[in-house]
């Protein structure tokens, strides 16, 4: 199995990476993808970049260990994250996570598990920038409840 | 001796990510949030919030862990996520 | 809301279909994209190539039906799947689904259930070829199972 | 006036994909499934199973609908879905 999470100051580029991703692999019947997208509005007003904060090397942990529980939480052959840090524009690529397995369930169940987890408990600060003003995130209730679904 | 502090997202943002709190001693992590408050404008309150987390070289501690003056403090708001 | 549904004797291109699906797209914080691929192996034997019949119209419409209905079902903003028939060899891919949303339940929820439907429901009618002989396959157990989760 | 008749996934492969009935006048659905299994060698017993359906101009229909000569009929085991 290989599990990578990588911090990258550039946009992921999806397509690559879903096509290295999927190259040469003949064993599994499956692989799910997700690419999270900076969106233009939020709440209701528009957003016209975000920008997150992060902390050298301890960030890079945290979503290490978010991928490295999937792994052995979920019958999947390979696992990558690849998580945006800094300035994003809208529309821009902030987090692409591709799992492949034999079949789809777990590859579907793993990547779902990997966006809870990302989506609260990979250590970013997220700012919001409108025009008017910026503002600082916290998990929404809903992303605290998707990641209570996989409480043990 | 000093000890490396780093005030991550919107602490940075409001009080500046870079400080140093000089101490020549260890210190629990609970002193280190209170010279902090007193060292730096209005931190005070926040310093104090069960839900701002602080970690030693980079692992997140208790308050009664113990700062070497060689070492890094990062102080931590809850996390956004990704 | 863009729904389409296709049928393709050649290997569908999942990165220039991500690339695609992801341009330009600044209202929606997620996509999940499924790719399925052709096992070299299946119930412990090798598997050295998989011929998917269709009937011509009927398949395509059957296509169309799952794709409008997760479309109906879920709160997303555009649905692509394009399904491979005729001849496929190991690694290859079989189908390509992408699903956008403004957030991530709804894109995994609407493309899981896409997975379902299409594995039990899409017009197909499969031959596994192997080192012994051809054999004709019907749903799984399990993907009958995973279908019912879906029952209203 | 002939039915033309399609035979899908397996039951092509053993059958042979493509037959012709000559009729002159609207059968049944259930009629259709006889005279096939009559014509078509070894195909009777599978003819008559509820899981192989049977399309008229492409739409699934029960036994009882009428299909007329100039029509076409799709014999449609199981899918194996994709």
């Amino acid at each position: 199995m290989a599990i990578t999470a990588l911090l990258s100051r550039d946009p992921p580029r999806a397509e690559a990476e879903l096509q290295a991703f999927l190259n040469g692999r003949t064993g599994d019947g499956a692989v799910v993808a997700f690419v999270g997208l900076a969106r233009d509005s939020a709440g209701g007003g528009p957003v016209t970049g975000l920008h997150l904060d992060h902390y050298a090397g301890f960030t890079e942990r945290s979503l290490e260990t978010i991928a490295a529980d999937a792994g052995g939480r979920f019958p999947v052959s390979d696992i990558r994250v690849i998580h945006r840090c800094g300035d994003v524009a809208p529309g821009e690529v902030i987090v692409f996570v591709a799992v492949a397995a034999p079949h789809r369930r777990a590859a579907f169940e793993a990547a779902d598990y990997l966006m809870d987890r990302l989506k609260t408990e990979a250590a970013f600060w997220k700012r919001e920038d409108g025009p008017d003003g910026s503002r600082w995130i916290e998990p929404t209730d809903q992303d605290r409840e998707d990641l209570r679904r996989w409480s043990d | 001796m000093e000890i490396r502090i780093l005030f991550l997202g919107e602490l940075g943002a409001r009080f500046g990510r870079e400080h140093v709190l000089e101490s020549t001693e260890v210190l629990t992590v609970q002193e280190v949030r209170r010279r902090l408050g007193d060292q730096v404008e209005g931190s005070a309150a926040v310093l104090t919030r069960p839900d701002v987390r602080l970690a030693v070289d980079q692992t997140v501690v208790p308050d009664t862990a113990l700062v070497r003056p060689d070492q890094e403090v990062a102080v931590l708001p809850i996390y956004s996520g990704g």
